[in-house]
């Protein structure tokens, strides 16, 4: 057994490890250099380098992504961070309309390589504009490399490949995942972007997800296994480049497919990749495609409605049986993942 | 003129308020929504508000709950908003940073920097172009002053001439991140201000009469059409940026605290009434004990409403259905 | 024979009609004042009302958004104009983390009713900012109507229908479009959100389409219709509500399903069609879904390529003679709808 | 100081370039990009790029032939992009709006009002990390200066002494928009500048000499570490926005644009020069030939050259793909 992380060391570790291997590597954010660190993950990095490398920005967020271009531009190689990931509406227009188009509407000659992580900002009551998943957002516009990772090795591994890519890349990281542990090699690594991962195998039942729904998902499997379902969890890892193969080949197993994500079902992840399946193998399907994903409503703040609102290994759990014809009230109630949080916010 | 007791009352009511909320908050963890308290930078809202009529309007950004209360906005309903309730000013759906009493004039507050700025430009264009005399006040701080939109709608409102007052509370910090690291030395958002035309004044943001001296010229100015108008309020907050602790030390050098401590807008307030008032120290333990009666009454109230119903979960993402004619 | 417009006219009409109805109504925006008067649509309006109704803005989208937002819960109602909706990358904070969220997050209270339409710039070489269609990425975010009219009947109806609503709405046009003719009704009246149209009945393959494809579909249908080959074309009108039961029951009676979209793939509008099928058709399905859109990569500028680029009645035709088994090689080229459009820019 | 000569003879040829390719434009119908002419403005390219070394960088919004040229850019680079083949400065993907000119520091231009200022911000700010002595400078309009990016550029250069120059090429106009409806009276950009601590100069844009002198100091500034700086050039367009048409009597009354037609920067130019050069009328004469014989040479060169293969359609989307190590 190899040594364990937690989600947010793994990414202060990948950090610390991309700006040891290359000087050219910074990073950028609100309050990155302060005493919380972005929940811990910038704080090794600015003990280490200090305050040259790990920068407090002003709240200007269209312009430090453009800044951030412009010094990718001319060599650096900078990581900005969000603390909540609604904040980057205001460095779209950088970030889709330039840094994903740049490469390209240049004739191919020069790239600029900025890596922007985006924290998904569950806790209590974080609301409406606090706790916005935008992987399917950024991941509709060709040029970005878009990732959720669900694990600490894939979170370090998918934050080193970024900085190590020429392409900018978008990481989307759940904070109720921080405090997770996993197994995470010490020396550094990349996880290529566009491979995704059986994360749990099974006969019966395909969930597709990213980010925490892979946990939410995996605890469901674990919970139908007692029933006698075998749910197979397919992690994707990366939501552009999307990995159509380890999708279609799961769901051409199975033929019953559950989507989850922490985004809304029109136009999201969800439909992608139900898109994918109808499009490469819609004769697998025994049963509908089944999407699991909030209501159609802004995220609610009371308690009660939180929960009724976010994804769960509970609802993800009943979507499977339905496929399956399973009966909902024989399996027991599970609590979120994101339990374990400690307030106040 | 505002009387001074008044004043003085005002601001014992938001620290009163405030501080029992804080205690609360910390001990129960019944409250799950992001706060950000005012504790240290009442006279800010109260000075302000005080210049304002029913019928004007105040949009603030995140730290909501003073400028909510001074505008006369409905305490229990925000306590409720708090706990999550059906009974809240937002029905339990905003939280702390979305806080609203459209019959107190307080139009709304929001958690993304910045965006209040634009709104309450807007309103009062929209005001303005109506004839009406009312006037509006928006409430952020040095942080959300670095947001392209702010220097974005202090153009527009200038160009148009919306009867808008801007007052930045210019705590020093946005979390942690002292100005210095985030604003050229030797500037001031005034300054930026005042590069748009707009008439603008820098004054002590813990006086609470020269804060309301200032926003009585703002608001008189606004009303006569000839806003915007721009306030800088230099303050200081008391607790850590989001929740119930402090983060002195941390975040904060202890002696920089410490120094605030001793410029407290209440204590200031109180001293200035002693010549005219020599019963002060009798009125603030009255008012004390009135104000955290009333605060764990309306507790007491948020505590005893319902959760709204999770069946109405997505009430109200829509307005009512246009249908074809 | 009803009376014809072109499709900018229509528009014209249904904003002059709209701010005779209502003294609320405003339109603001970049140069909306001017002789050109955004494509025409805002001359008559202009000429009709004045400055003091129809408001050059600075060049200042996110704060524009704020303020129109602001004025809108002040009881007005603003139309702003873009003269590209790539703009809006610009006013989405705004549009998306306040406009749509308001009434929800206050508590259903009150509404913000503003209106934004985003022209999508085809035309020569308008390159890879300058003719984006955003109705997949608006749509995935509750709380706002997406309309994307194909007819000018349609334009003013949707457009009429926003200004009556009381809900935030953004309207996608593509330029291509304005010049196109169409019967419309002189009255003022309202299409409502949510409600598609077979804009032409088929019974061997069903084409889903929006705004100008639409047309491309219309003009693919036509030219099968002589190999023998039905096309039944599903105007889906607005993007959100998506009325899914006009694209389940066409899906169900043809089994074959082509997506035509002016955007790309990944998580946009052919992607929630694809999962809406699979959802609740899948068995309905004789073949598998296909998607005609940009390919991966932004939009060039050189001609060659910008044709390769945009998706067209030629390619429809494709993917429909594919879905059947017919002979490409039989069907004769077609020129793009825009074809007709002259330059210089 | 660079020889008033050689500023000249570099307008007079961004002059017959622009006008050569202006009439193709219109009349050939094979350049499929909108374009948008510097004719009447050439004294703010020329003037600042003059001061700068080849590898100082540019970076420029939508009106970015000029200082392409001035800054070096390869002409039949930009001309055969303009006729979108594959030998263009950026491959014929990119347009008029996206030249590029890496070897010559012409780095790049965007169609997006705003985004550049932020770029060059960031590559400026990069530079002065690297203890690099190069400089950034960046072109854009009045207009661009109302987006808040503006603003929040300015403010971060300031806060980490970039080595950028800010050139606002204020031509009165955004489109069809006079300034007055979108800045406030009696302001300039210039007193935005100032009010982040930026040390600023508003001159004539159309007096070349001028341009060049506050150019060399702007540029001198930076060098020494004492950036950001920032320049405001008065000056106006000839043509249309967009196209190589005229907008007089339409967008624009007929005696502004006549009375900036006799401000020509070219003809000041030379009468400034004439005392010193009394035979400039001929100089100009063979300039003129030359560089619009230049101007077709490239022009034959682009008609010549190949559009990008369809099969290479996707190339470039992205870079190279990172495998797992
Ligand atoms: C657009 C945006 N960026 C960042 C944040 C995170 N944030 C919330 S409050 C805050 C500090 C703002 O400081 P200031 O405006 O001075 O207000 P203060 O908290 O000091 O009252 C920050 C950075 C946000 N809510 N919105
Ligand atoms: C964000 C954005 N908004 C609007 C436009 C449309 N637009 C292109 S050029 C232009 C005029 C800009 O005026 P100015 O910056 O003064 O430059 P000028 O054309 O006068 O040189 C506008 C509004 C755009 N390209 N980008
Ligand atoms: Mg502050
Ligand atoms: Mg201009």
């Amino acid at each position: 057994m190899g040594r364990t992380l937690t989600y947010w060391q793994a990414i202060a570790e990948a950090t610390v490890q991309c700006m040891e291997a290359d000087p050219c590597v910074v990073v950028a954010g609100q309050n990155v250099d302060d005493a919380k660190g972005s929940y811990g993950t910038t704080r090794a990095a600015y003990e280490r380098f200090g305050a040259a490398r790990v920068i407090d920005t002003p709240n200007s967020e269209n312009a430090v992504a453009g800044i951030c271009i412009g010094a990718a531009d001319q060599g650096l190689r900078p990581l900005v961070v969000h603390t909540r990931a609604d904040f980057m509406f205001l460095a779209m227009d950088a970030l889709i309309n330039l840094a994903s188009k740049w490469r390209y509407m240049y004739g191919d000659q020069s790239g600029v390589p900025v890596v922007m992580r985006g924290v998904v900002g569950r806790g209590w009551g974080q609301g409406a504009t606090h706790s916005q998943s935008l992987h399917s957002v950024f991941g509709h516009f060709p040029g970005l490399y878009v990732a959720a990772p669900a694990s600490p090795a894939d979170a370090k591994g998918l934050l080193t490949a970024a900085l190590r890519a020429d392409t900018p890349v978008v990481l989307m990281e759940n904070r109720s995942l921080y405090a997770t542990e996993g197994e995470v090699p010490e020396e550094p690594y990349a996880v290529p972007f566009g491979k995704g991962r059986i994360a749990r195998p099974g006969t019966d039942v395909t969930v597709v997800a990213a980010s925490l729904m892979v946990h939410e998902a995996e605890r469901a499997a674990a919970l139908l296994a007692g029933q006698g379902v075998s749910v197979e969890v397919v992690d994707v890892r990366s939501v552009r480049p999307l990995d159509e193969d380890v999708i279609c080949s799961s769901a051409a197993r199975t033929g019953r497919v559950v989507i989850a994500d922490t985004s809304w079902a029109r136009y999201g992840f969800s439909a992608e990749v139900a898109a994918v399946i109808a499009e490469r193998v819609p004769e697998a399907l025994r049963a509908p495609v089944r999407r699991v994903t909030p209501p159609d409503c802004p995220a609610p703040v009371s308690w009660p409605l939180e929960e009724a609102f976010h994804p769960s290994a509970q609802k993800i759990a009943d979507a499977c049986l339905d496929l399956v014809g399973g009966d909902r009230s024989a399996v027991p109630a599970l609590a979120g993942v994101d339990a374990g949080f400690i307030g106040p916010y | 003129m505002t009387d001074p007791a008044l004043l003085l009352r005002q601001m014992v009511r938001i620290r009163c308020v405030e501080e029992e909320l804080a205690d609360l908050y910390r001990d129960e963890q019944e409250m799950r929504t992001p706060v950000h308290f005012s504790i240290g930078q009442e006279a800010a809202a109260v000075g302000v508000c005080a210049a304002l009529r029913q019928d004007d309007l105040v949009y603030t950004g995140h730290r909501s709950h003073a400028a909510y209360l001074a505008k006369g906005g409905d305490l229990p309903g925000m306590v409720a908003e708090l706990y999550g309730k059906e009974t809240g000013c937002a029905r339990g759906r905003g939280g702390s940073v979305h806080l609203t009493d459209r019959a107190a004039g307080f139009a709304g507050s929001a958690a993304i920097l910045g965006e209040m700025i634009s709104v309450a430009t807007g309103a009062a264009w929209a005001l303005g172009r109506q004839g009406s005399r009312r006037v509006v006040v928006t409430f952020f701080g040095d942080g959300a002053a670095e947001e392209g939109v702010f220097h974005e709608s202090l153009n527009f409102a200038a160009v148009h001439r919306a009867p808008v007052v801007y007052v930045c509370e210019n705590n020093a910090y946005s979390i942690s991140s002292p100005i210095a690291a985030r604003q050229p030395a030797g500037g001031s958002v005034t300054a930026r201000a005042r590069a748009f035309g707009i008439t603008a004044e820098r004054v002590d943001g813990n006086d609470v009469a020269e804060v309301h001296a200032a926003a009585r010229r703002a608001v008189a100015a606004c009303r006569a059409g000839e806003g915007p108008y721009f306030l800088e309020l230099d303050t200081y907050r008391w607790r850590e940026h989001v929740g119930p602790g402090h983060d002195t030390g941390i975040d904060r050098p202890r002696e920089e605290v410490e120094s605030w401590l001793e410029r407290c807008p209440v204590r200031r307030a109180a001293d200035a009434l002693r010549p005219a008032a020599p019963d002060v120290e009798d009125l603030l333990a009255a008012w004390d004990e009135e104000f955290r009666d009333e605060t764990r009454l309306a507790v007491a109230a948020a505590k005893a409403a319902p959760f709204p119903a999770v069946d109405r979960l997505t009430d109200g993402a829509y307005g009512s259905p246009v249908h074809a004619s």
